[in-house]
């Protein structure tokens, strides 16, 4: 398994006003949209709702190709939604339901896209510093994160050689003898990566 | 042993904790790529509840929770890390936002019962016993575990899905039935692997609490 | 017996770059008691290794080992074909040392007890006796390469593949696995950095930059081997 | 400048068994610049080697390391003090080489730019200048090997401890390591099964079945031990 660029982010740079806005306002004004889309009943609010998160999208500039990919599993459930909540409910149900989800799918989509990873994996870095008084290490959950990354191709890895290993040994589908080697090893690596951080003198 | 030679372990320990709940949490992203659609409801079968339950299994409570909520805050910061490639703020809309919520309960959950019924099912009583009859008592416990964590993440799962989709709480349930003999299997695994990692390393549990 | 017919690997290119050979296609029919395979890291050795049991499969050729398809028949192949990788963590499959000779027995040893018993006897031949209810990962980086080694012999297999199997051993280990090597009762595949060994093999093949440039003569092909890595 | 007064190991018997002694209790004083372990595989030298960082704290007796002690003074002592794994897989903890090397020099250096030009710097001086945005992942043995001696390096420690540095590599890479090490601007405490390495070292301890055996001129020492495992 590759890190490939599944793993990169769904930020789409850009300079548009959308792009530009501080993140907290940006992050304020989803959690009030957010409110207002659960609060407003009626297939109305949810139609206008689907409309200003759209427009959002457009203002952002996000390209409507990737958008539209990204959004595919939401947009086939809302439209079974739709159809099942109109023969069960009532067709005003099937457009306030679907037009929610699409409406919130949407809006939250715009944040993600116009905000970097890094800034908001900073800000919660921030954010979970004080936790320091109760023993999460300072700078510890930048580090963890990065620990994370760097882990995951591992990971991938470490399943392949156990699977072939497991398979060398004519144990061809047995999920004992590929699960329970993949999960002591990965804790034994683990181990390992502590004793490596602990000798580099970081967690300290 | 002096106080001085413990303090010297327990940094040792928060380094090895860190790299237990960094690797954790990669283990559930990798869990997480693992998504199989089924019907349209918008919530996928996915290995998540696999590594969320041998998360507290092995790591215990604590360090179990730690990596699930890592994993979220970096799905929530934006990294495409949960079920088909979503993240970010988006997510908040996700049908699946509850079964998401619960999971570092579920993997919390997971971890109390294996630590606190297993310290006994696996040493006191069986210190006498021979290593598989230690691993059938350390097998029931994780199974009780991961069964009430799976239905922690349930709890909250359901009652989220349900009324995202507009639907009554017995919708939500039909819904989630689908997911039924899929969990029975990864609690199957999961009671499977997590007592032979333990007899792998016997220490992994009774470390005392670090970080703290 | 291994035959390769213009057996060779290459991986498809992702999107952008095109694809990679890892081995050129290779035809020869290894009947040899001992063949050692040398060359630099990342030249193919462990590719061409794994070829042999269909762990990697050859994309384009024929292998055919103990007979057998690989490509038709792996499963087959593989419980004829033991295989020790060089980290041995990647190879021991349960949680003790014990358990995991036992696995190995499970084939032909039906008895619980009995198989117990036969995967003592065969730990205490290589020294790891007191250890048969030590954790794996507690052993120490040689103790585990003995242990995955005995765990393969234990399966008597027909042909078996070692790729770099005592890197981590000392003097002593590492004259035993020779021994235990020397002794065994299958054709040898040896994937090695260690050049004396490669000398006393029947056979060598040198692998550089996915190709099979040298087969043949051991003391010969060696030192092709140490000549073409003092120019580097 | 490692001192060593009646340090020992050994782990606490589990419910049953009676505990082992990993090591004998061992004094004394390595003020020497280059200095080699020797011994067996399981005999104790990665014990030996953990214990003078508190890696593996000694349970009986005291370690002091760069004048403190390991007991009380463990990450002042880690901070002076390089570790190099036989593995050097685990041993890299961020996503990209860059980062590596950066995380080594957190301490010492603050501001960030700075600190990844000085990464930048350490890369070059060992050959992977180009690698910089490489994650980690994707290098090779070597190189990996090479990066987290690189990352060691970095923070100038007063002592370096390898615990079998190269025993993974091919001889080519093998070269590469070794020579960085000679040049080293530190103490170093290299465990190997490189007798020749060993050899050209200024003092050898040689361990077996957890005690020091012997432990003065290289030559003389790697001799006995060549003798010694002869006879086993
Ligand atoms: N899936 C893959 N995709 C691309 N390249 C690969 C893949 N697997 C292996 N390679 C490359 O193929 C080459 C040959 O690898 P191989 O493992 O056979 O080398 P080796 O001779 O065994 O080296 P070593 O002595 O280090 O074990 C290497 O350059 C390796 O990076
Ligand atoms: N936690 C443990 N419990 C029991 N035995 C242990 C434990 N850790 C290590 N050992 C044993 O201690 C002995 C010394 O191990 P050590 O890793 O120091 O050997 P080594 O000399 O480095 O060997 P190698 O050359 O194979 O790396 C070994 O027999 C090992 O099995
Ligand atoms: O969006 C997400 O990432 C969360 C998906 C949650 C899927 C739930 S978890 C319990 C149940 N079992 C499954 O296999 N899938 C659902
Ligand atoms: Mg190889
Ligand atoms: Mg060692």
């Amino acid at each position: 398994m590759s890190p490939g660029p599944s793993l990169l982010g769904l930020y789409r740079p850009g300079s548009t006003v959308v792009h530009r806005a501080p993140l907290r306002l940006r992050m304020a004004v989803l959690g009030l949209f957010g409110v207002g889309v659960v609060v407003l009943r009626g297939p109305g609010p949810a139609i206008v709702a689907v409309l200003l998160a759209v427009l959002t999208a457009a203002v952002a500039r996000l390209p409507l190709a990737a958008t539209l990919r990204g959004l595919r599993p939401v947009l086939l459930t809302a439209a079974v939604v739709l159809a099942y909540q109109t023969w069960q409910r009532g067709w005003p149900v099937g457009v306030e339901v679907s037009g929610d989800l699409v409406a919130l799918v949407v809006a939250g989509t715009v944040v993600t896209a116009t905000t970097p990873t890094d800034v908001l994996l900073d800000g919660l870095s921030r954010a979970v510093r004080p936790l320091h008084r109760f023993g999460v290490p300072p700078e510890g959950f930048a580090l963890a994160v990065a620990l994370m990354l760097r882990t995951v191709p591992a990971i991938g890895d470490l399943f392949t050689e156990v699977r072939d290993a497991a398979r060398a040994r004519g144990l061809e589908r047995s999920p004992r003898a590929q699960l329970v080697p993949f999960a002591v090893r990965a804790v034994g690596r683990s181990r390992a990566v502590g004793e490596a951080l602990a000798a580099r003198g970081i967690g300290d | 042993m002096s106080l001085a030679s413990e303090s010297t372990a327990r940094q040792g320990f928060r380094a090895a904790d860190l790299a237990l709940v960094g690797s954790g949490a990669a283990f559930l992203v990798v869990c997480s790529l693992v998504a199989v659609p089924i019907g349209p409801s918008g919530a996928p079968i996915t290995l998540q509840t696999f590594a969320v339950l041998m998360l507290g299994a092995v790591l215990g409570s604590r360090k179990g929770a730690l990596a699930v909520l890592l994993y979220l805050a970096v799905g929530f910061a934006g990294l495409p890390v949960f079920a088909e490639g979503t993240g970010g703020p988006a997510t908040f809309a996700k049908v699946t936002l509850g079964y998401l919520l619960a999971f570092p309960v579920g993997a919390w959950l997971t971890g109390f019962v294996v630590e606190r019924l297993g310290a006994r099912a696996g040493s006191r009583a069986g210190a006498r016993r021979p290593a598989l009859r230690r691993t059938v008592g350390l097998g029931a416990v994780v199974l009780l575990g991961s069964v009430l964590g799976t239905v922690v993440i349930y709890a909250v799962g359901v009652p989220v899905l349900a009324a995202r989709l507009g639907m009554s709480l017995a919708e939500g349930l039909a819904i989630n039935m689908a997911f039924l003999p899929v969990d029975l299997l990864k609690i199957a695994l999961v009671t499977m692997v997590a007592p032979a990692v333990h007899r792998a390393f016997p220490d992994l549990l009774n470390r005392p609490a670090a970080m703290g | 017996m291994i035959e390769l017919h213009a057996a060779g690997v290459s991986v498809p290119g992702t999107s952008g770059d095109t694809g990679r050979v890892l081995l050129d296609p290779v035809s020869c029919t290894l009947a040899e008691r001992r063949i050692a395979v040398i060359g630099a890291n990342g030249s193919g050795k462990s590719t061409l290794a794994r070829m042999v049991n269909g762990l990697r499969p050859a994309t384009t050729g024929r292998v055919v080992t103990c007979g057998l398809d690989v490509a038709r028949h792996g499963a087959a192949v593989r419980s004829r074909v033991g295989f020790v990788f060089t980290d041995p963590d990647a190879q021991l499959v349960m949680p003790t040392a014990l358990e995991d000779v036992a696995l190995s027995l499970r084939r032909t040893v039906q008895d619980r007890a009995e198989r117990d018993d036969r995967a003592r006897l065969v730990l205490a031949r290589i020294g790891l006796a007191e250890h048969a209810g030590t954790p794996v990962h507690a052993l120490s980086g040689g103790q585990k390469q003995l242990l995955a080694l005995a765990g393969v012999l234990a399966t008597g297999p027909e042909v078996l593949v070692c790729d770099e199997p005592t890197t981590l051993l000392d003097l002593r280990w590492r004259r035993v696995v020779d021994g235990l090597l020397e002794e065994v009762d299958a054709q040898l595949l040896l994937v090695t950095h260690d050049l004396d060994a490669a000398r006393r093999a029947d056979r060598v093949l040198l692998v550089d930059e996915g190709r099979v440039v040298a087969d043949g003569d051991p003391v010969a092909t060696v030192e092709r081997y140490v000549d073409m890595m003092a120019l580097r």
